[in-house]
């Protein structure tokens, strides 16, 4: 049923001409990719593809189609090409998963190696009962670490290309006192947001969540104050060129748990070195980086949305 | 929901596909963009898929479940999901500024103007 | 009491189910854009705490009911003004209600 | 453990945490200064881990976080890895010493400070490529590495930067989206991520088509990613409109880590068996090889930008290294290494001269650059150095590499190759003659006659790497001891 | 009858696609998202408890937020793009 719906989504996105319609099918494609995911028992990834295709990038694509035009041009081209070299791609896919193990297979090899050493001792090892949670922060703490800087370099990629979009106030408002049923409804809104975001960074440990959802809520809450009060109002409350500093400080963040642990003799990102009891160090530990990891997320999304949104259209 | 075998892959191989088309076949340099997000979130996908165990629980553990579904394939994808959203937003602001500098996002447009430009420097 | 439970519970899916439908029908049927916002809104604001509320009788008391009292508080006040800002974004963008149509129907035409 | 255990992280640590570091403090003096500071210091961490190797420590394991390696993320130094990165960070060095005054001039002063994170985050990410033991954290190393170059690349003046960028951006994201599944069917067939334990369970598992196609895509991946023919065509265009200090370091460092990549998946992870033997790697990638080396060299012949016509030469000469690479020989594959190693050297000499040219006339089309050899002799001396150790001159590196392919060339017998060899090596005399001319053998236009060298701090990085073409052309015990010791780590079973 | 209720679910979402795929204007496809989103917060709290699955109502929460802010943001837009085509226009 979702299958058939994703694929129905993924052929219509590919027709249609308008893209505004495409980006949203794309969003929509996202949340039924998210329902999948529930589906096949990934609860933290179905959270953060839900916050991350149908909200972030939705809401920055659509900012840049504000600047860029939405309709597509006709063109004919051949597409022969293009339909061979995916054939050929799409019938080596086939071909390697002719010998794979069938879907969900409690026997298969990738199900046997790795995975039922974190199952059976990640309890003991770090005291974190979301498994996930335990992979990402701690047995491969260091890609999470690698992941938050990928989102610092987009951070600095898109400032480099855009600025940071400060200064210039391009809202341009009908009357005033129009919204103001919007923004008092924001307004209201908006604390019980963090309190949300708040939830979900330190729920991490126990069910589904962690920094990096926490961050995109954050931000999401700055993108909704923004878009009801307008890009002055919103640089009173945190300034644009405070984001790639605290984006920064974020990395730093993570970075400094890592290297607290190289001093007293231990490997990078070793958080047991950080207390007397290993799972404390642990806890410890995994609370910081996720931590880091929020601040970064936050304030990179607000700060790439900051620079698509102020910027104007060129004529 | 009960998923005969390898036929969540089959189609997921048809969902990368169409992505991958998007992406060789479109002018259009947003949906050639969005072509990418499609074919990494297809990707996503299969990737769970491997990580699916049969009447598993998802990965949190708790008194009620024994089997438990795969954690690491998860893990990676976060990382994954990441990494595409960060490739999208910096592509999407190249493409403003291509739109700023070419007047234009469409890839024809943008390559008669650099032969265009080519000729004039020979 | 659980009988209660259960009875309170169905009565509230099965009044919520019926709002959603109807909500469905109205968009789909009725003429006009501001007639057509009229029927969702209303029937969405009040049919999903139905639906939520409903969920919420079927279940032990724990976080995820506490969760579900969010949605629903969430919702009721998110959907009417989204409908608000949408109508007047309509408004602003050059949409007229049927009744302002009728009564002006030769200066639209003109103008357009 | 002790600072000498910890330096296979410092030498990735340092310079990804001096980035963040640069844009909290957002002076670009200072982020200069970090910048080189870091650089050094990665430097000081490399060359350490060099020695360690060059004593005969064997291979390093490095578990961060104290998990034990498939549980955990592992990095592992090995001669080859040791060499590469010490390639990526000396260039950095380099590079970064040379930066102050090319940026200056060509990079507006608000972006500054972002150029610099940039560039340290795209040396911390390489590094990182190269140093990794588990092949899902190579794909974030090699994201991190990529964004922060689209970044730079999209920093040059031209606005053909932009679509040069985005054209690398799209490349690049399939690039790695194909390494993602090829490492994807690895995992379903083993359970692991780990190179090393990969390396393990793989050879029982070669029957499979699971395994056949994830090889497949991880090289088709890697090939996307290392510019490989016919799949280059994102590179001429960034390397020409990138800002030369970009450039010269993506050309120097970027194309080598990935060709690193592909001698690590083939030979440690797949092995010779599998990938040579049973798959037929080299029928593929020999022809390719050999018309890239030959197409792209004579393309390089018509360019009118200098700059275009190096990154043609570029694409030409990683079509050595694959040759190397196919040839599949403990042999080849050391010539490979090595010129791996001794293009980094001409290539980064050669786009540094450049640089200077750029800061002191603001263009490097060949139409401009009449005389410049009266007017700039320094530079264009290091430059012809550069051109002469490219073609293969004796005495300097670009000899020694082609020396040893050459060698493995006849040792197969497969004399076709040593023509192409040859020939390949004649057009490139063409295209160095052609500046040669135009630089001393044509009059400068008038009123520009009169010295006007580039300032020391250009000169002075440019000329010791010139140099240092020199000295690897004569004593050759680093860059051919380390490949041939690499060699034997890569074909005496696991890395 | 939580069945009866994602079958009510389902059918009302049909009718929404239908507006959303018929328009006219704009307003009604923005119309017919926000309701789609709605109705997708009520099909995951519903399936999710019926199925059972763990956690659904942070994923349902977080999608009633995102649907807001999608709905403002794509009003933005539009507002966006009709301001700037009459300044075109004057």
């Amino acid at each position: 049923m979702l299958l058939a719906l994703l694929l129905a989504v993924a052929f219509a996105a590919v027709r249609m001409r308008d893209l505004f319609s495409v980006v949203m099918l794309f969003s929509i494609y996202s949340l039924l990719t998210a329902a999948l995911f529930m589906d096949l028992d990934a609860v933290d990834v179905a959270f953060t593809e839900a916050a991350v295709g149908a909200g972030v990038s939705t809401i920055l694509m659509l900012a840049s189609l504000r600047l860029v035009g939405r309709s597509e041009q006709a063109r004919r081209r051949n597409p022969l090409l293009a339909l061979s070299v995916v054939a050929v791609t799409g019938a080596a896919l086939i071909y390697g998963l002719s010998d794979a193990p069938l879907l969900g297979d409690p026997n298969a090899p990738a199900q046997q190696h790795v995975a039922p050493y974190y199952i059976q001792n990640a309890m003991a090892d770090t005291g974190v009962p979301n498994l996930v949670t335990a992979v990402l922060a701690s047995y491969r703490g260091f890609d999470t670490f690698g992941e938050t800087l990928v989102v610092f370099t987009a951070g600095l990629a898109v400032m480099l290309l855009l600025g940071s979009g400060r200064a210039r106030d391009n809202q341009q408002y009908g009357s005033e006192d129009d919204r103001n049923i919007q923004r008092l409804v924001v307004r209201a809104l908006i604390p019980w947001i963090l309190v949300f975001a708040l939830y979900v960074q330190f729920h991490g440990d126990f069910g589904a969540g962690g920094g990096f959802q926490a961050g995109v809520i954050f931000a999401s809450a700055f993108v909704l104050f923004d878009l009801v009060h307008g890009h002055r109002v919103t640089a009173q409350v945190i300034p644009a060129h405070w984001l790639p500093r605290l984006g920064a400080l974020g990395a730093l963040i993570y970075g400094g748990v890592g290297l607290c642990s190289l001093f007293v003799g231990q490997p990078f990102l070793d958080y047991a070195a950080l207390a007397q009891d290993p799972i404390a160090g642990q806890h410890l530990g995994i609370l910081l980086v996720e931590l880091g990891v929020g601040l970064t997320v936050f304030s990179v999304i607000t700060a790439i949305y900051y620079a698509f949104s102020t910027r104007e259209q060129l004529r | 929901m009960e998923l005969p075998g390898l036929f969540n892959y089959w189609v997921v191989v048809v969902l990368m596909m169409a992505g991958f088309y998007v992406v060789i076949e479109q002018g259009n340099l947003v949906k050639k963009l969005i072509g990418l997000g499609l074919f990494q979130a297809s990707v996503f996908i299969f990737y769970i898929s491997i990580g699916k165990v049969a009447d598993g629980a998802p990965p949190i553990l708790g008194d009620a479940a024994e089997l438990y579904s795969n954690p690491l394939p998860h893990v990676l994808i976060l990382t994954a999901i990441v990494v595409g959203v960060a490739t999208t937003a910096v592509g999407l602001s190249l493409i403003v500024r291509i739109h700023e500098q070419y007047g234009s996002v469409e890839e024809d447009d943008i390559h008669r103007a650099d032969v265009q430009a080519d000729e004039d420097e020979a | 009491m659980s009988l209660l439970l259960d009875i309170l519970s169905g009565l509230a899916l099965l009044a919520g189910s019926l709002l959603c439908i109807t909500g469905g029908i109205g968009l789909w049927r009725l003429p006009g854009v501001f007639c057509r916002m009229h029927a969702a809104s209303l029937n969405d604001t009040l049919g999903t705490p139905l639906i939520l509320l409903g969920l919420m009788l079927q279940m032990e008391p724990s976080l995820t009911t506490l969760k579900l009292v969010c949605i629903a508080l969430f919702i009721m006040m998110t959907n009417p003004s989204a409908t608000h800002a949408l109508s007047r974004a309509a408004l602003h963008g050059g949409e007229r209600p049927l009744a302002d149509r009728a009564a002006g129907a030769e200066d639209e035409s003109s103008k357009r | 453990m002790t600072l000498s255990d910890q330096l296979p992280i410092l030498a990735v640590v340092v310079p990804l945490l001096a980035s963040p570091l640069c844009v909290l403090i957002g002076n670009r003096h200072a982020a200069w200064l970090i910048a080189l500071l870091a650089a050094v210091g990665a430097f000081a961490a490399s060359a350490g881990l060099l020695l360690a190797q060059l004593q005969g420590a064997g291979p390093v394991s490095y578990a961060l976080g104290d998990w034990a390696p498939p549980i955990g993320i592992e990095f592992r130094v090995d001669h080859l890895s040791a060499l590469v990165l010490l390639i990526v960070s000396a260039m950095a060095v380099w590079v970064l010493a040379y930066a102050r005054r090319s940026v200056e001039a060509e990079v507006a002063q608000d972006k500054q400070t972002g150029l610099y994170a940039a560039l340290l985050l795209v040396h911390a990410g390489l590094a990182g490529i190269v140093l990794t033991g588990d092949a899902f954290n190579a794909f974030v190393f090699l994201e991190i590495s990529s964004l922060a170059s689209y970044a730079l690349i999209s920093m040059g003046r031209d606005r053909r930067a932009l679509t040069a960028a985005f054209q690398y951006l799209v490349m690049g994201t399939l690039g790695a989206t194909f390494i993602l599944i090829g490492i994807g069917f690895l995992y379903m067939m083993t359970g692991t991520l780990n190179m090393a334990d990969l390396a393990e369970r793989l050879p029982a598992l070669s029957d499979t088509r699971t395994i056949q196609a994830g090889f497949a895509f991880i090289s088709v991946g890697i090939a996307l990613k290392l510019a490989m023919f016919p799949l280059h065509l994102w590179l001429p265009n960034a390397y020409t409109y990138a800002p030369s200090v970009v450039s010269a370091f993506l050309a120097a460092t970027a194309t080598k880590v990935a060709v690193y990549l592909m001698l690590r998946f083939v030979f440690s992870v797949f092995g010779h068996d599998f990938a040579i033997a049973h798959m037929h790697l080299d029928y593929l990638l020999l022809p390719l090889a050999a018309i890239a080396v030959l197409l792209l060299s004579l393309v390089a012949i018509f360019q009118y930008d200098l700059k275009r016509m190096l990154a043609y030469s570029s694409v030409a000469q990683v079509g050595y290294m694959l040759m190397g690479l196919a040839i599949a020989t403990p042999l080849g594959v050391t010539a490979s290494i090595v010129h791996l190693f001794n293009h980094a050297l001409m290539k980064g000499a050669l786009f540094l001269a450049l640089g200077a040219v750029m800061w002191r006339v603001g263009s490097t089309h060949i139409g401009q650059l009449s005389g410049i050899g009266q007017r700039m002799p320094w530079t264009m001396g290091a430059f012809l150095l550069g051109g002469l150790s490219l073609i293969g001159v004796p005495l300097t590196a670009g000899f020694i590499s082609k020396w040893y392919l050459v060698s493995a060339a006849i040792a197969q017998g497969w004399w076709w190759l040593i023509l192409v060899i040859v020939i390949s090596s004649l057009l490139a005399v063409i295209y160095i003659w052609r500046v040669v001319e135009t630089a001393w053998f044509t009059p400068s236009p008038n009123g520009t006659a009169g010295r006007a060298e580039a300032p020391l701090s250009l000169l002075l990085p440019t000329w010791t790497l010139a140099l240092a073409n020199l000295y690897f052309g004569i004593d050759t015990s680093l860059s051919v001891g380390m490949a041939e010791a690499a060699v034997g780590g890569l074909f005496g079973g696991a890395p | 009858m939580l069945f009866a209720t994602l079958i009510a679910l389902l059918g009302a979402m049909l009718l929404i696609l239908a507006r959303a795929f018929a328009g006219p204007s704009v307003y009604d496809r923005v119309l017919a998202l926000n309701m789609f989103g709605t109705k997708t917060v009520l099909l995951i709290a519903v399936g999710g408890h019926a199925l059972g699955w763990t956690g659904y109502a942070d994923i349902a929460l977080l999608y009633a937020m995102l649907n807001f802010i999608g709905t403002i943001a794509v009003l933005r837009f539009f507002e966006a793009t009709a301001s700037d085509a009459r300044e075109e226009r004057t």
